[in-house]
């Protein structure tokens, strides 16, 4: 054996590393960063930063065909059921109650998605394709598996810098929203306190409300069925409280380990040759647009519905209504608690949220629906 | 205007009413399905006022209680924590703020924080 | 873009909706109701009653080439993995001590599987062809996966009723089984009490047990392997006590999350196409007739050993035999204690519940085997 | 009668003839195991009497104690329970059983309930 | 139909049944009874040992095309995701502080790694082909994923013994390790005290170690990437503090899931035509070798650099850069303490046996690079 | 000797050349990582002398000590344990050692192993 002929072989992993390579590693760093001492996000952007930094270290074969990232993006994203899984367990952690309870308050959760159209149009116009804009307005969602879910159908050569730009943002909400908070609203508006003396909801309410949701969002809009079924799976294993077992499941192990391997396939396409264009510079700047639009949309909205009830609704919970359950509904009642020590608005607020939540799922599908149509695919 | 953009409008004006369409039929849904399915009478353990604690499980808010105290026992006895759940629920969160409450009313001992 | 052309596009939802769509979600309300507000076999029924809301609702997608439930099919019920699974934790939940202490107990496991053949025969007198036959006879092993089994192996076309006629008997037992416990005993039979002074077993046998088993039966009925292997498995796991972790595992995480996935699974195949026909009738009313003639036989044999023996057992626990386990070993057990306040016959109807799992078990491998070879695909 | 139900019968007779054989090996197989593997000596603690309880891990049936009056307590705190675990396993059933037994023996303090 | 044409049909079990499969579950037996009586690495051994009694019991099919050993043999050996999986388990296991704070001792674990040479060295003196010699060779980096990840590239069809050589000698470093250390190192040595004032290792320390770790193994020994990594997303998991959730998951349900499926897979390759000749008992001879080699070239190192120190060092730690991860680091300190009751050198050793780990997956990383070079598949 | 073992120890000679490479630059590697990332201020808290305990979740250590706690009541009442967990991590080791010097400092009251 000739050792000279080795040399290359003993330095492939440096001969093979590119520029590219190195940019990426350092985003992954940053990811990292966010993740560990900000706190950003730290289950998704942890596993997303280290996917990011394998995909980028040369000839690991992490991403290649038989490589372990690809095993698990294939079993998990491919068919979508990883978003799927962890909807299973978000849903097992929201109550839907404080919008029972106020029902009217369900209309802050569509204006809230105005930033998914809003950046579609602003992305035709940046010269993207048609799938493309979507895939990129539905940033705006504000809702990671949503995100993930149409972009995986509709264009998943960017599925990653869009659940990059998705969860990076949602972590940034309280950094994102309350400057627009206050430019937005007056400090009268923002005083206005609401009385908290709803109905009061029944465990049966609470048991068929996910029931009925899935039904009727189902028949209205096929397209969202498998997020909004799953979210209200979920719900329906803690509402009926006779399958601890599921619930807990659904709760713990299903959405831990999907967010993991989440986390890790959807960091791995994150590739320097991939990743590293101009596109995903615009999609990050659409992402901020997308976010920043809905909030405001939001807060318009919320002014209207407070015109239209005499002054009885603060609309600071409109900001709540973009979904990023459930950072946005703490987020406003906190506003609103800062300018008056004695202002009370959270259940209004986690009201406005899940409502967000909702209305997220639902214009996901009707987007999915519009698009595909209009792409022919549908 | 160009084709493109026009039909990013479209899609817009219809996305968004769409979108509205659905929500309005929903708050029609939950008015009726409130309507129909609130209990006749009131049994004070199974009406919940809004209350983001729904116990279903009526053992849940025991454990998110007693799962709070711990949290505040152990919390005290290390001086500060950096173990941050996933997106913490709202349950969570607004349960913190009915704790305060409860916990004043009530002395509870030997609570403990299982699985 | 014609906004009229849109129309169908918005109501495809309703317009691909059929009767039969309605019917089977009405089905599907009814096995919620049934889990949630009577907490009959809620773990599977639920899930299963979720899954058939979902394969109802048009253009869901969900049970599609791509869809979740059709990924979750083919991953867990065309290997038989989820039962298989679910039989790990099963086994790892079953103690088999009482059996041990009175071996000739096992034999009432035996008698409790006439049901299997019994509507075998009825099925083929119904016109059904041999290897669906067999699969509804398997719905008189009582004992989920064993049916869920040996049914996707012969017949999967009919799995769906077969599994929900399985589940839900298994769950009316406190209705099914009392009126014929009553009707095949006499109050005199139903008085007698039963010693309880065993020999004693040691850790070594509970231990040796689960692995002798698998070889015996494994080398009797081969196509009983797999069942009664993973019963076995999930038992020496418990019974060692070296390997608390996958014991604890095999209880928890694997069983929760299969039982989930093959709840979803096995509902979305209830489709109304292929579910709304006259054999899923046949299939409900012969599942009945074999847990009823199950009972009677596993009666009429507890009342032959109760003779053999001089009076000294209590026929009652020959309705244990059955498996169902372990609802059947605990009716028993209050039936004869609600005859006689201080008649304690536990721990011999549970022995007698243990054996019928296995016989069960035994008695599905050995329906496999006899019918793939009649069929000539053994 | 038709060829198929003749079949049947056939396939009846085999089948159960076939179970009832097994099952009767299976006898046999369990006597002379419980025969050859019975502890000669006889410590206490290493026969289990027939108990369902077997415990080969000797926390187990603390745990389950624990476990129960942990329960126990959340219960008589909160008046009800809806939560009903997979088809409740023989032996957590039997072992409430002995438990009301055992506790009324034992006055223990500090048992915790961990997974 | 002919009951005497039955006979064969009923007495096939039997009739299959080679002297081979009697020998192997001979074998089966005794991997439980190791595991379950003498409590050597149980939670692999048993799966391990259950696995080749299922394996050995003809026309069970667990093993056949659709049998549930063969799916998750393909789900996870064929794609090497439940090493990697278990990996992500011990990575967030491990504490690499001591190693910190002493980094030095780092070079004891590639002294601990002469085995893994000297073996294959003999094997292909044995007459095995370079692709199987390096694959038994790796026996020698006393790390049961390493092991399976390099033998699963290299040599697949000798996967099960030299997994069962790796974990059973693994499990018998207590008795393998203790005389040679007697027999390698004078009364002195082993007395020899070592001071353990090192300086301070700050939290930001542990949570850079496995990133940076991961991209400089990743450009040195890129085919050591998928093991490094995996182990140090764990760590990284754990030490981060941030994703509590996701580390509870790696060090739970995740590593004890892909424990028993990796065990029950393995197991089921041990079929007797495949695993009984020659060459399983050269490989279990040569696995010994490999584990008493890897122990006699660190104690050699070990005292090399007690005297390069000036006496300063025990050379007792070398026997702990084998890996055998933790039970060799326990074992040097038992020893020493043993010499001397107040002599405590856990510290130091636990920091050799870290580095052991590392230099394990590293050495098998540079094997496969070296091998796959020179067989040209590379 | 033969082209295969020529070819063997070739490979041994630049496979142990590799390993120890490659662990030296390893070597250097965390040298210059303490180096960088060491404390500059100390605060008692932060700085963990090689500890193998290094609290990056403040609470592990807390648990770990309870969840030893729990464990030795459950022993000595029950005897004996065969329980056994995956490989025991060396923290745990450790931590087993430390804990005896550290519960002997502190008397903690109405700690208990959580998840
Ligand atoms: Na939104
Ligand atoms: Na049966
Ligand atoms: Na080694």
């Amino acid at each position: 054996m000739d050792l000279t002929s080795l040399v290359p072989e003993l330095l492939k992993g440096f001969t093979h590393f590119k520029l590219g390579n190195g940019v990426m590693i350092f985003a992954a760093l940053v990811l990292i960063y966010l993740a560990v001492f900000k706190e950003i996000e730290p289950v998704l952007l942890l596993p997303i930063g280290f996917g990011c930094l394998l995909a980028n270290i040369p000839l690991a074969g992490m991403t290649a065909a038989e490589g372990m990232t690809k095993v698990l993006y294939d079993a998990g994203i491919k068919t979508e059921l990883f978003p799927l899984l962890i909807f299973v367990g978000v849903g097992a952690m929201i109550d839907f109650s404080p919008l029972l309870a106020q029902p009217r308050m369900v209309l802050l959760g569509a204006a809230g998605q105005f930033g998914i159209f809003g950046t579609l149009i602003l992305a035709i116009a940046l010269g993207f394709p048609l799938n493309q804009a979507a895939s990129i307005g539905v940033i705006g969602a504000i809702d990671g598996p949503t995100s993930i879910f149409v972009a995986s159908k509709l264009a998943p050569e960017l599925l990653a810098p869009i659940a990059v730009a998705a969860y990076s943002y949602m972590s940034l909400i309280p950094i994102i929203q309350p400057p627009l908070m206050r430019l937005m609203t007056t400090k009268k508006e923002r005083m206005i306190r609401m009385d908290y003396a709803p109905k009061p909801i029944s465990k049966k309410t609470l048991i068929f409300f996910p029931i009925v949701l899935t039904v009727v969002v189902g028949l209205l809009v096929p397209e969202a069925t498998p997020l909004i079924s799953m979210l209200m799976l979920g719900n329906l294993l803690k509402m009926s409280g006779v399958v601890d077992r599921l619930s807990k499941a659904a709760e713990n192990e299903i959405i831990n380990i999907a967010t993991l391997f989440l986390g890790l396939a959807i960091g791995s396409t994150m590739e320097a040759d991939a990743f590293l264009n101009w596109n995903t510079g615009k999609i990050m700047i659409l992402g901020l647009f997308a976010f920043s639009l809905d909030t405001v949309a939001g807060l318009l909205f919320g002014k209207f519905m407070s015109f239209l009830s005499g002054g009885k609704i603060n609309p600071l919970i409109g900001a709540a209504g973009i979904s990023a359950f459930p950072m946005a509904g703490r987020l406003a009642a906190k506003t609103a608690n800062d300018e008056d020590p004695d202002n009370f608005i959270l259940m209004h607020a986690m009201g406005a949220n899940t409502a967000g939540q909702l209305g997220s799922v639902i214009a996901g599908g009707i987007l999915l629906s519009v698009v595909s149509k209009m792409l022919g695919i549908g | 205007m160009t084709d493109l953009t026009l039909q990013s409008l479209e899609i817009t004006a219809l996305g968004m009413g769409l979108v509205f369409g659905a929500i309005i039929l929903l708050w029609l849904m939950m008015i009726m399905l409130t309507a129909l399915t609130a209990e006749k009478e009131s049994p004070a353990d199974e009406l919940i006022p809004g209350s983001t604690e729904p116990d279903p499980d009526p053992q849940a808010g025991f454990k998110a209680q007693a799962a709070a105290l711990a949290v505040a026992l152990a919390l005290a006895e290390q001086g500060q924590s950096s173990a941050r759940p996933l997106s913490t629920p709202p349950t969570a969160l607004v349960s913190a703020w009915q704790l305060g409450m409860r916990t004043s009313q009530r002395s509870q001992t030997g609570s403990r924080g299982r699985r």
